[in-house]
């Protein structure tokens, strides 16, 4: 299981800030969460990055999530 | 090679022999002689020169275009407008603003924006044809600000934008493209906490990266469909993608050689010249080159956004921030995309806060499309937040530093962007400048001092290093990412501190799309750490590579090879070293050319923040305000070159004063740019500034191998309020206006002065 | 575009004459960027430069001479010039960076009539006047007299300035010229303001001259100004009455550079501040000059 | 119409044929291959094409292109002596007074002029003669640094050879 952190954003089309999945991939993870409302997976993908445990990763799609896992999607940074 | 032994003789860090040492830059001879080649000095055979014609309106309908009198005229090649461009109703939404962005097609959303382009035999003759195109244009209004943008009945840029961010999707167009919300803890709790309450509205207008180079790109697309491109840019790899999807084509279709380039700061990350300069030479079958006059940069390339940032917040008596509230609005330009998603991250980033909102909002207008700048949003917000907290500190009468020690971010704190803080140096900076002899120093009669902090995330990214040893013994390194900075240094110093063998034998080169696998921009701040990343990483491969050919000739384990200090020993003793040079000689021999790439999406970019102390003298008859001494402390995580970290310090303070005192966009009442030149748009020269002193903290960042964190954007964050800080502990005026032009604070002045009356 | 270098004052009135759009310049550091800006477009170039009249500083019997076209640096970095009057040689070498100062002039400050020329005060002070060269001759006017408006002169098509006559100031005489810019350097005067005095053997401000930049269509004296010195000497009562004079007399615009406000109150702290420095150099105290 | 240009560039007789109404700038990058003179504003507010004619220093961008008829023009790539990197050269170099690089040709043609007049310049007399050459990336800081490095490397030089 992992848990999934919402930002106040997100939590718009959740209704919640957290909850609790069986996802081994983020790739997984994002299907899950957009059968359960669907349209989110677009938005968790187009410009997004994914913090897992802290780090935070870019093109993070097929990455696995540990057992445990605390996962943010947030906005994807760039730079000048 | 010389290695200065300024300021510190040696070598700065104990343990490294190169890293940490001040080698003079490989690229530096050229660029001391005046054989650089940047953007605008290629020339090729048969080449001949692009012009824009651009839109005097900020708003208007193109009813028609009239090329027939420019195509006549003596020495064109060829004209182009919108309508030799792929339609942008093809393309994703971003990308088709893109392309609306490099020529308009039914309106012109700035002035400067282009509407047709001529390429001719010489530049003048190619501007006046530019000028023989007539256009009809209907005028339509215009809006200039967010305020006047996010009306009820504002004129619309774009009648299909739909705001994101908002669940359920609003049903009608606005110009508003995007909101981002933060939230967490409860709110009114928090200031019901507070002993001390302080709400600001604070604005800035949209300032320029102002790089001394105006943009120039050079197209030869006249063989096999195939289109060469030269280009001076952050990154070429990212202009040969957005080429691409403009002229929708293969991106491999194109080969970009990268320029020397003269300046981005953010700015060159985005593509103006590029996609013109290839239909032109394609139109015209002869190479095509285009630069920009310094007012069509400031017309039409990106400036970051002006701003409204309203701050909230709260603090008991003992210095115990409680709460936070934060809304701001922030202009894009033409286009959807203003930094408003890292503004609104970074606005309190650097400090634990149990109780925050933090609301932002992109919003569109009839200015250039911004373009990012400098940790692009969190000056905007910082200006802000970082005044407020100056604000709370002197109503609770307590030491600037000191309450910001009691609420500092620190590792395993949450972000207000979401994920806990990893080892992070925000407190070590704090205390850098709490202990420095700037800070401890008294305040001169007259004078006032203020403080400010800031952050930004740093970004790794996609980057490939290979590494060649050559037959003498000497090594190739070879990236793709543009030197803007000093960049070259730092991958010759991790490659000899990695070999073991001078930097002086190590020639770094950045190379083509055709030559080396995709590399990220230069931005981000992240070069150091990614670029390093690869070049550590394919070092090593070269390393135990090495070790494996002395095993070889030796006829020994390579457990029994080691490589110290530039050549191959065995640890028994009994075998005569060899050195890099003599395996290199014999390559042949033991299994072909030494060459290893390595190539990574590289992660673990470790967060940068920095404290900035300010002394100021404002002479309050006239409104102008001098900087009198300032002191920078920024966590560099380890500092590879420590001049070029120094420097990026220096640097970012300085970019940040122009846009604290006199840097703006000035528009006329019809929308139009009043001061499209470096005369009137002014970024300090030298006789407004005193020395930077800079301090370099050095946490390590745990997850890259020499432990760097980017050094390139933080700097720029705090300027603004550290000034207005510093302007209100001398005058008692709290600036909230951005810049604190002589006119404005004098303004301010008069009105502190009449409410004493 | 055409170009030409006369060598003499004949050759190039000839010139003008001959070809009505024909410019004459001197550094051209106004000239060119308004040429790729689009205005003017001369059909000819006349560059005065070789013209020996209009270049050079020469010590006369009453002062100088000071060619038209002579580069602003020529005159800051001569000790007599400079010396004898340190506000107009701070005026003149107040005009861009050390790269302008080597082409800008006194001809082309006056005759490129910006109302924020920062020379212009600094002869207006000290009565400079101007020897104009025309098809009807020469003949000689107050350099008052030369500019009319924003980017005006009344100077015929034919003629050009070739050069400056300027007086040595009498004893226990003092200039002085500051402006006010947003930077330190690099920027247009948002406000200039230039003083003469000379101080009688009791220490009262005699033969005040005042004039001020960038406050209204062309550089003017105040004589309001001047009144409230004269006879009088520097303290804070007559500082005053010639800062409420100087701001009374502006008639500015609001611009990107200033606001009306801005401008009419700074007018007058420039004022007072140029007349503390003026009258210190009438009694002999060297002032270093503002940047 | 065209002129032609005879004058005296890095040492170099030189012939070229200009606009009449064209830059100096554009003449020495477009007509003479010397591209290390920059332009970045072409209004002479930036410095980055500052060049010496007549050992004074101007900016190539304010010059009509006729002018130069006659005289001698020194621009950065005239400053080193064959393999001989003058002193700034040497400074900026060791100082990291760089980094893009772009407006460093500008700012050592202005460091020259005036350590050429001025040989021990103060801190504000150096920013206050390098204030018409603009850089966005240093701060000025190890410019500045550089030039009262090259200055004492000269004089320093100047009394060893007396």
């Amino acid at each position: 299981m992992v848990t999934v952190k919402f930002s106040a954003t997100l939590k718009a089309t959740t209704g919640t800030d957290e909850i609790e999945v069986d996802a081994p991939s983020v790739r997984r993870l994002v299907r899950l969460l957009d059968e359960r409302w669907p349209g989110i997976g677009e938005q968790l993908t187009a410009g997004m990055a994914v913090a897992i445990n802290g780090e935070i990763i870019p093109d993070a799609m097929f990455e696995e999530l540990p057992d445990g896992a605390e996962v943010h999607f947030l906005p994807a940074i760039a730079g000048g | 090679m010389t290695i200065t032994d300024e300021p510190q003789a040696g070598n700065e860090t104990p343990g490294y022999k190169w890293v940490g040492t001040r080698p003079i830059r490989p690229d530096g001879l050229d660029k001391v002689t005046g054989k650089a080649r940047f953007g605008a000095d290629l020339v090729l055979p048969n080449m001949i020169e692009g012009a824009f014609l651009r839109s005097p309106h900020a708003h208007a309908r193109i009813v028609s275009i009239d090329t027939s009198a420019a195509e006549t005229m003596p020495g064109v090649q060829a004209v182009i407008t919108g309508a030799d461009f792929p339609s942008p109703d093809d393309m994703a939404p971003g990308d088709a603003f893109q392309a609306m962005k490099i020529m308009a097609r039914d309106k012109v959303l700035f002035e400067g924006h282009p509407v047709a382009a001529v390429a001719a035999t010489s530049r003048a003759e190619a501007m006046a044809a530019a000028k023989a195109i007539v256009v009809e244009y209907e005028v339509l209004p215009h809006v200039g600000t967010v305020g006047e943008a996010m009306a009820d009945d504002a004129p619309l840029l774009h009648d299909t934008l739909i705001t994101s961010g908002i669940d359920p999707a609003p049903d009608t167009p606005s110009n508003i493209a995007a909101r981002n919300l933060l939230e967490r803890g409860d709110l009114d709790a928090g200031f019901a906490a507070a002993d001390v309450i302080v709400e600001r509205t604070f604005t800035n207008k949209p300032v320029h990266q102002g790089y001394i180079e105006p943009h120039a790109a050079v197209a030869d697309a006249s063989q096999n469909g195939r289109a060469n491109l030269w280009c001076s840019s952050q990154g070429h790899f990212d202009m040969r993608s957005m080429t691409a999807k403009v002229l929708s084509c293969p991106p491999s279709m194109i080969n970009v050689t990268p320029a020397e380039i003269g300046g981005g700061f953010g700015g060159k990350t985005t593509i103006y010249l590029e996609p013109v300069a290839i239909l032109l030479s394609r139109k015209a079958n002869r190479p095509v080159r285009m630069v920009m006059d310094r007012d069509e940069v400031f017309k039409a390339t990106g400036p970051t956004s002006g701003a409204e940032v309203r701050v909230k917040m709260g603090v008991t008596n003992d210095g115990t921030i409680t709460a936070a509230d934060v809304w701001m609005a922030l202009e894009a330009g033409a286009f959807p995309g203003s930094p408003m998603g890292p503004a609104t991250m970074t606005a309190l980033a650097c400090y634990d806060i149990a109780n925050f909102r933090v609301e932002g909002f992109d919003v569109v207008c009839n200015k250039p499309k911004v373009a990012a700048y400098r940790a692009p949003g969190a000056p905007i917000s910082a200006w802000g937040v970082e005044s407020v907290v100056d604000e709370l500190a002197s109503e609770i009468g307590m030491d600037p530093i000191e309450l910001r020690l009691k609420n500092p971010a620190v590792e395993g704190v949450q972000a207000p962007y979401g994920p806990a803080f990893p080892r992070i140096g925000f407190v070590e900076t704090l205390e850098a400048i709490r202990d420095s002899d700037h800070y401890r120093s008294p305040v001169a009669p007259g004078h006032g001092r203020g403080v400010a902090c800031g952050f930004w995330f740093n970004i790794g990214g996609n980057s490939v290093a290979t590494v060649n040893v050559h037959e003498d013994g000497n090594v190739s390194v070879i990236t793709g990412s543009p030197d803007i900075g000093g960049s070259r240094s730092s991958m010759a110093l991790f490659v000899a501190e990695e070999l073991g063998i001078d930097v002086d034998r190590i020639n770094p080169q950045i190379v083509d799309t055709d030559t080396i696998g995709h590399t990220d921009v230069t931005g981000g701040s992240r070069v150091t750490l990614s670029a390093g990343k690869v070049v550590v990483e394919a070092s090593r491969k070269v390393k135990a590579d090495l070790c494996r050919r002395a095993a070889k000739a030796w006829d020994c384990d390579i457990d029994e090879v080691e490589w110290v200090q530039g050549q191959a020993q065995h640890i028994s003793g009994t075998e005569s070293p060899l050195s890099l040079a003599a395996i290199a000689k014999n390559a042949g021999r033991t299994g072909g050319p030494i060459s290893f790439t390595h190539a990574e999406n590289v992660r673990g970019a470790g967060a940068g923040f920095t404290t900035q102390v300010v002394d100021v003298e404002v002479d309050e008859e006239l409104g102008h305000t001098t900087i009198v001494r300032y002191t920078t402390a920024q966590d560099a995580g380890k500092a590879i070159h420590p001049s070029y970290v120094e420097g990026q310090m220096q640097g970012g303070v300085v970019q940040g004063i122009g846009w604290a005192l006199n840097e703006e966009y000035i528009h006329r009442a019809d929308g139009t740019l009043d001061n499209p030149s470096f005369l009137d748009y002014r970024i300090p020269v030298a006789s407004d500034l005193p020395m930077i002193e800079t301090i370099v903290v050095e946490v390590p960042n745990p997850a890259h191998p020499y432990g760097v964190r980017g050094v390139g954007e933080a700097g720029i964050v705090p300027p603004m309020a550290a000034i207005g800080n510093a302007i209100e502990r001398s005058t008692g005026c709290r600036m909230a206006d951005l810049p604190m032009s002589p006119v404005r604070m004098l303004e301010a002045i008069n009105e502190r002065n009449a409410a004493a009356d | 575009m055409d170009y030409l270098a006369p060598t003499t004052v004949e050759e190039a009135v000839g010139a003008l004459v001959e070809q009505p759009d024909a410019r004459v310049f001197a550094g051209a550091t106004d000239l060119i960027p308004q040429i790729r800006a689009g205005r003017p477009e001369p059909g000819l170039l006349i560059d005065l430069k070789r013209i020996d009249r209009c270049t050079g500083v020469a010590e006369t019997d009453t002062g100088w001479t000071v060619g038209a076209a002579t580069p602003t640096s020529r005159l800051t970095e001569d000790p007599e010039f400079s010396g004898a009057l340190p506000g107009l040689s701070e005026a003149a070498g107040l005009i861009g960076s050390d790269q302008i100062q080597n082409r800008s002039s006194l001809g082309g400050n006056l005759c490129n009539a910006s109302p924020a020329a920062d020379s212009v005060p600094g002869m207006l002070i000290n009565d400079v006047r101007a020897v104009i060269a025309g098809a009807s001759g020469e003949r000689t006017v107050p350099v008052g007299d030369v500019t009319t408006g924003p980017g005006r002169t009344s100077l015929a098509d034919d003629e050009f300035i070739v050069e400056f006559e300027i007086d040595r100031p009498p004893a226990n005489t003092g200039d002085a010229y500051l402006r006010m810019i947003p930077r330190t350097e690099m920027d247009i005067a948002v406000v200039g303001a230039g003083v003469r005095l000379t101080l009688d053997d009791d220490g009262n401000c005699t033969d005040v001259r005042i004039a001020l930049g960038a406050v209204a269509p062309t550089a003017l004296r105040v004589p309001d100004a001047e009144a409230a010195l004269t006879g009088k000497p520097v303290d804070a009562e007559t500082l005053a009455a010639v800062a409420a004079a100087a701001s009374a007399a502006c008639n500015p615009i609001d611009d990107k550079r200033g606001t009306i406000a801005y401008r009419q109150q700074v007018a007058g702290v420039l004022a007072k501040r140029a007349v503390t420095i003026a009258a210190q150099r009438a009694a002999g105290q060297p002032v270093n000059g503002a940047h | 119409m065209k002129t032609h240009v005879h004058c005296t560039i890095n040492g170099n007789e030189t012939d070229f044929l200009a606009d009449s109404g064209g830059t100096l700038l554009n003449a020495l990058r477009d007509d003479v291959g010397l591209t290390g003179v920059k332009e970045g504003c072409g209004t002479g507010d930036c410095g980055a094409c500052s060049i010496l004619v007549e050992e004074r220093v101007t900016c190539a961008c304010l010059i009509f292109a006729p002018e130069a008829q006659g005289t001698t023009i020194v621009t950065i790539e005239g400053l080193a002596e064959a393999d001989h990197l003058h002193p700034l050269q040497e400074t900026f170099l060791e100082g990291a007074a760089l980094q893009c690089g772009v407006c460093t040709p500008g700012f050592l043609m202005a460091a020259k002029a005036l350590l050429d007049k001025n040989p021990d310049p103060t801190e504000t007399e150096i920013r206050y003669a390098l204030a018409g050459n603009l850089c966005r990336c240093t701060g000025y800081d190890k410019i500045i640094r550089a030039v009262q490095d090259a200055a004492e490397r000269m004089r320093t030089n100047t009394n060893g050879a007396a």
